[in-house]
């Protein structure tokens, strides 16, 4: 671990699911000659591929048929015929989802730039689920006023990873498969690099660049049933933090109603799209009680609380009561087969039931990161609630806000916001290298640092076991930060977060050695969790209403008047968070705030 | 094994290797308890998180999407994310995991995949798109020509067939079953513009001929696909790939059009 | 070492096939004798036709049926593009070059007992 | 690639050669010897019909021989002089066994 040698690149990107393939592959093809990518597992194991359902696009090539109504059967647009879809509704449809939280300006980027988005995954060669006329099918999605949902059956982001890295691969991108991140240098608000520890060697490197690119996903592992891969621990949002740059509306965490019943493991929103039914212990579809008109295709915040409601008095199926049931049958073998096989196969695996024949029991899940850190619509981080930039820093996909989801994601909007502004931020980075961007003198040693992190780390001895913590901490998010939150809830959350960072303090790795020391990753990644935890604890506790996924039962209206704005959250020492609000971008004319119904 | 829902302890035996420490691989058992609904994957993280922290294996997703966790598990390989452990005991309630077979152990379960990824770069994996360039429309490509690579189109990486195939055994010259489905996808997707040089290069002494037809690699796929028919395919197209370059020409002359 | 029918039927294919060859250098060999007359022909064939021999022209005719039947399979198999019947492919050229081996295994013991 | 062409039509071939072989020359089994030999392959036809065999068989086998060596990763290398090895090989095989199937004449 005394290897001291220093790399050098004009760009590094951490993370390599699609924003950070997408960013790598534009700056490349864009003229760039030496762009890295690191990415603490192999580039195709990123959690990107995990996703099934779309990717959203206002392509308007099918509509419901005529007269059959929203929930109707599909068919293809015929030539000339009037269009059923937008872009302006994709917008509108969006900022509604979003609960006004989102950025608007962004927000209407993020949907024109879709439909080129789409095009091109076509042109570099996405096997998209295809109309009968042999254009690319689109399918229906919580939220969303028109079937939008782009889609390669339900592994739709497998495909769209794949095949981001491939031309990656093709513009010569040079990949550092199962390199972690460590840390990230920034002196004087300029970003100089990163340190990364070679997981194969355990060796710690300083990484210098011209600019850098956090495309390091989302932190839904903080919750203890969530659909996030192992890997989606939030280091990148908690690296940033750490070297001072702020996080933002950290406290929305989308909830997924439908993650396989103990396992979290997600069933696509598609099961619902193409028309699959939530019932309750009485078999009731009771989704007509909350939303009556857009029944189980209402949005994810909305569907996941009246799922929780329904649990929470009683009316939840299994053992415990903590689950509700999906009901596809009604769909058909061949319909299943054709759109869903995935889908039918994990609930087969996991929960030995044949969405075929029989009911699958669900509940809601962890899913997604609407907070992260904070750019501007080319992913320029910016420095405070003001908008200066941090020279150099980009920041893009769930690990980024920026925002386009605000308090609460639409489907298919995520994969669509990693590959916009991943896209964008390649042509970003591009022209910032280009024209002229140095790379900057380093003050210290700053690979040091985390050598001594590490050996410090490894050294403890007695002590529990950081496992134990991790588990602790994801409880208590998931019971006193979850879907329904309170004063109370939120101040033991605090309470605990704030006890288990001590305590993690002293707690033991087991594994000692330097090549591939997974357990040693656990244990940073753990440190991670409980650092951004505290910004979403605090967040959620300063923030009294009720917005899209963050619904306090002691508040539970909106407040614009207070609370139109976003959160934004600076390190203060050993103290927590510091906290201010940044003005929401709204268009006032157009898309002034309503009441969300649905 | 779990009745009156009592839970059962079983056995996990886990092939043990650190270059750096060992001189060659040793079995170690750990003893856990079942669980329903436990899969490998959960006994191997309860044993990790809990027992011994250096038990080192990839992960991931833990819903077979990723790809990491291809290990070889009672002689087989598979992905011990979506494998439930009752599945997998032996009479004695044993389980035996080792890494994936014939590749080089970087530590206990890990293996290193150089060759793979070379082989998989090797073919070119990326479409080469079609001289038309339109950027306001898609390409039109017909349920039937996408049902045909949709299987390919599937593959995670995950290496378990790599690993289950004798001839990777032998050589790892040989481009292997997991790169060959992916040029099959390239080759018969109509928007790729060189399915004739891809032939011509997947026509080498080791490209589809070195595969001697041992059908592991089906076997051991976890997402039920099937290199072999792929490979077969490969090498019939091979022989009339002057055939099949004219034939894609053809077809891209109408790639902008509707299908009838 | 991944074991599966597959990895057999392969081994066995190969294991064979080599065999196979050596014996038909060998057979060329005694075969060739012919150049030099009739006589010398007869005098190395008589050579080969002691009890030994005799057993291990069973295992020959083992090696070839097997050999051929398998060989068989793959060329279905290249053929008709049915991978999925590739267990029952498989039992079927072994079953049906056990009772070939058999069939033809007998009249040899019988004849070499005969003396 | 030719060479796994060249393997599975002299497989083909071989399919119906040796069900031939089989079938006229050891089954039943009896007893052989030069005299037998020779009444069946007075026949010219008979002649052609076991030098086509024999060019098959030796194609089938070098060929095959050949993947077999050539499927080791060290062996690999040398895939060139192995093949001419192969080629000279049968070709010298091949003189010698239809010299031999000549050489079944009467007796002068
Ligand atoms: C089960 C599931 C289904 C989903 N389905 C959909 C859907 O149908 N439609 C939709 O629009 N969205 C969906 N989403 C959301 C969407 O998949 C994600 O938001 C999106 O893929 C995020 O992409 P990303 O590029 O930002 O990050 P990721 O794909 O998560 O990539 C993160 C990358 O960062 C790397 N990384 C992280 N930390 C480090 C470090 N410390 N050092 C080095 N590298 C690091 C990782 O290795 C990885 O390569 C789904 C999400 C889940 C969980
Ligand atoms: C009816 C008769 C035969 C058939 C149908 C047949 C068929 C085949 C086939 C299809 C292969 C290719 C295997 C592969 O691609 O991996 C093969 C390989 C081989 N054959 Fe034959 N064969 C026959 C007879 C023979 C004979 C008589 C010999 C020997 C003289 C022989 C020697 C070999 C050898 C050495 C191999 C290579 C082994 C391998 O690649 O595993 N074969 N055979
Ligand atoms: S073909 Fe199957 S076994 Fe092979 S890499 Fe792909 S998914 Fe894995
Ligand atoms: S196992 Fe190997 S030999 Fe061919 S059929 Fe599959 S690639
Ligand atoms: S953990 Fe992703 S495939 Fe098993």
């Amino acid at each position: 671990m005394s290897n001291t040698t220093t790399i050098i690149h004009d760009v590094i990107i951490v993370g390599a699911g699609l924003a950070g393939s997408w960013a790598a592959m534009v700056a490349a093809q864009q003229g760039v000659k030496d762009v890295a990518v690191l990415s603490k597992i192999h580039p195709l194991r990123s959690h990107s591929g995990a996703a099934q359902g779309g990717i959203a696009a206002a392509l308007n090539n099918v509509r419901p048929v005529a007269g059959t109504g929203p929930r109707g059967p599909l068919e293809q647009v015929p030539p000339g015929a009037e269009p059923a879809d937008s872009i302006d509704l994709h917008v509108f449809d969006t900022i509604k989802g979003s609960d006004w939280l989102g950025d608007q300006t962004a927000i209407e980027i993020m949907c024109r730039d879709a439909v080129d988005v789409v095009y091109e995954y076509e042109r570099l060669g996405c096997v998209f689920s295809r109309t009968q006329d042999g254009r690319i099918a689109q399918r229906r999605f919580g939220g969303h006023s028109a079937p939008r949902a782009n889609f390669a059956a339900d592994w739709t982001g497998h495909v769209l990873l794949h095949t981001a890295h491939e031309q990656a691969l093709r513009h010569g991108v040079k990949f550092y498969s199962e390199w972690y991140c460590l840390d990230l240098i920034i002196e004087d608000t300029i970003c100089r690099g990163v340190v990364a520890l070679d997981v194969l060697t355990g060796a710690i490197h300083t990484m210098r660049a011209k600019a850098v690119l956090f495309g390091t996903g989302g932190y839904g592992r903080a919750f203890k049933i969530t659909s996030n891969a192992f890997a989606n621990t939030g280091d990148g949002v908690a690296i940033a933090y750490n070297a001072g740059v702020p996080l933002m509306d950290m406290e929305f965490v989308q909830f997924h109603p439908t993650g396989l019943y103990k396992h979290g493991i997600l069933m696509s929103e598609a099961c619902r799209g193409e028309g699959g039914y939530l019932l309750n212990a009485q078999q009731e579809r009771f989704m007509e009680k909350y939303a009556p008109d857009k029944m189980e295709l209402a949005p994810r915040d909305l569907v996941s609380r009246s799922e929780q409601r329904e649990i929470d008095e009683g009316r939840g199926v299994e053992a415990d009561g903590q689950g509700i049931w999906l009901d596809l049958r009604h769909l058909g073998r061949e319909k299943i087969l054709a759109r869903l096989p995935q889908v039918r196969e994990l609930a087969i695996d996991f929960v030995g039931v044949d969405p075929i024949d029989d009911l699958v029991p669900i509940q809601p899940t962890a899913h997604y990161s609407m907070g992260g850190i904070p750019t501007d619509v080319d992913c320029q981080v910016i420095a405070d609630a003001s908008g200066a930039p941090v020279v150099g820093f980009y920041a893009a996909g769930e690990a980024a806000c920026v925002s386009v989801h605000g308090a609460n994601r639409l489907g298919t909007n995520s994969l669509l916001e990693a590959s916009v502004f991943g896209r964008r931020a390649g042509f970003a980075i591009a022209e910032f290298v280009k024209g002229g961007a140095k790379l900057q003198p380093l003050g210290g040693d700053p690979a040091a640092r985390q050598r001594q992190r590490v050996r410090e780390m490894l050294g403890r001895e007695g002590g529990e076991l950081v496992e134990d913590i991790a588990q602790e901490l994801k409880t208590t998010m998931t019971n006193n930060c979850g879907i329904f939150r309170d004063e109370a809830r939120l101040r033991q959350a605090w309470e605990d977060v704030r006890a288990l960072q001590a305590r993690f303090r002293t707690a033991r790795v087991m594994d000692k050695s330097s090549r591939f020391n997974t357990d040693l990753l656990a244990a940073i990644e753990a440190e991670h969790l409980l650092t951004f935890s505290e910004v979403i604890v605090a967040g959620a506790l300063t923030r009294t209403e009720s917005r899209g996924a963050h619904s306090r039962t002691d508040f539970p209206k909106r407040d614009d008047k207070n609370w139109l704005k976003h959160t934004v959250a600076h390190k203060n020492g050993a103290d927590g968070p510091q906290l201010s609000y940044k003005d929401v971008d709204i268009d006032w004319q157009k898309y002034p705030p309503q009441e969300r119904k649905y | 094994m779990s009745d009156n829902g009592k839970h059962t302890n079983v056995i996990v035996r886990i092939q043990r290797f650190n270059p750096d420490n060992d001189q060659k691989p040793r079995m170690q058992d750990f003893q856990i308890e079942l669980k329903p609904g436990t899969t490998i994957l959960d006994a191997l993280q309860e044993i990790k998180t809990h027992q011994d922290g250096s038990v080192t294996y990839r992960k991931s997703c833990r819903h077979a999407i990723c790809g990491s966790c291809a290990m070889n598990v009672n002689g087989k390989n598979e992905l011990v994310c979506k494998t439930p452990l009752r599945e997998r005991l032996d009479k004695n309630g044993v389980c035996t995991v080792r890494p994936l077979p014939y590749l080089p152990i970087i530590k206990d379960l890990v293996v290193d995949r150089t060759a793979f990824w070379e082989q998989y770069l090797r073919v070119k994996p990326w479409l080469a798109p079609p001289p038309t360039v339109q950027t306001d429309r898609e390409y039109r490509v017909s349920q039937e020509e996408v049902a045909a690579i949709r299987n390919a189109e599937t593959c995670i990486m995950c290496g378990a067939c790599y690993s289950a195939c004798q001839v990777i055994a032998l050589n790892k010259k040989y481009i292997g079953p997991h790169a060959l489905l992916k040029a099959f996808l390239r080759v018969l997707d109509p928007r790729d513009a060189i399915p004739g040089e891809r032939l011509a290069d997947l026509d080498g002494s080791d490209g589809v001929y070195r595969c001697h037809t041992i059908f592991n690699c089906i076997d051991a796929c976890p997402k039920g696909l099937n290199p072999t028919e792929a490979i077969e395919t490969l090498r019939k197209l091979a022989q009339r790939r002057l055939k099949v370059e004219e034939e894609r020409l053809e077809r891209q002359k109408t790639i902008t059009e509707p299908i009838a | 070492m991944y074991k599966s029918t597959g990895f057999i039927s392969f081994v066995l294919r190969r294991f064979t096939g080599v065999a196979l060859v050596l014996y038909l250098f060998l057979h060329m060999w005694v075969i060739g004798s012919a150049l030099s007359g009739p006589d010398t022909f007869d005098a190395r064939l008589n050579m080969v036709q002691t009890p030994f021999f005799k057993l291990a022209e069973i295992a020959l005719l083992a090696a070839v049926v097997y050999h051929a039947f398998d060989g068989l399979r793959l060329l279905i198999v290249h053929y008709f593009n049915v991978t999925n019947y590739r267990q029952s492919l498989f039992y079927a050229a072994f079953g049906i070059s056990a009772i070939l081996t058999i069939a033809g295994g007998i009249p040899i013991l019988l004849f070499m007992l005969e003396g | 690639m030719r060479i796994f062409q060249l393997q599975r039509f002299s497989a083909i071939a071989l399919l119906v050669f040796l069900t031939i072989h089989m079938i006229v020359v050891h089954y039943p089994p009896f007893h052989i010897d030069f005299a037998q030999i020779l009444i069946r392959l007075e026949n010219p036809v008979w002649k052609a019909i076991d030098i086509a065999f024999l060019g098959a068989v030796l194609i089938h086998a070098l060929t095959g021989a050949y993947m077999v060596v050539t499927d080791v990763e060290r062996v690999y290398s040398y895939r060139k002089p192995l093949a001419w090895a192969a080629i000279v090989i049968g070709i010298l095989a091949f003189a010698y066994g239809s010299a031999t199937i000549w050489a079944f004449r009467m007796p002068a």
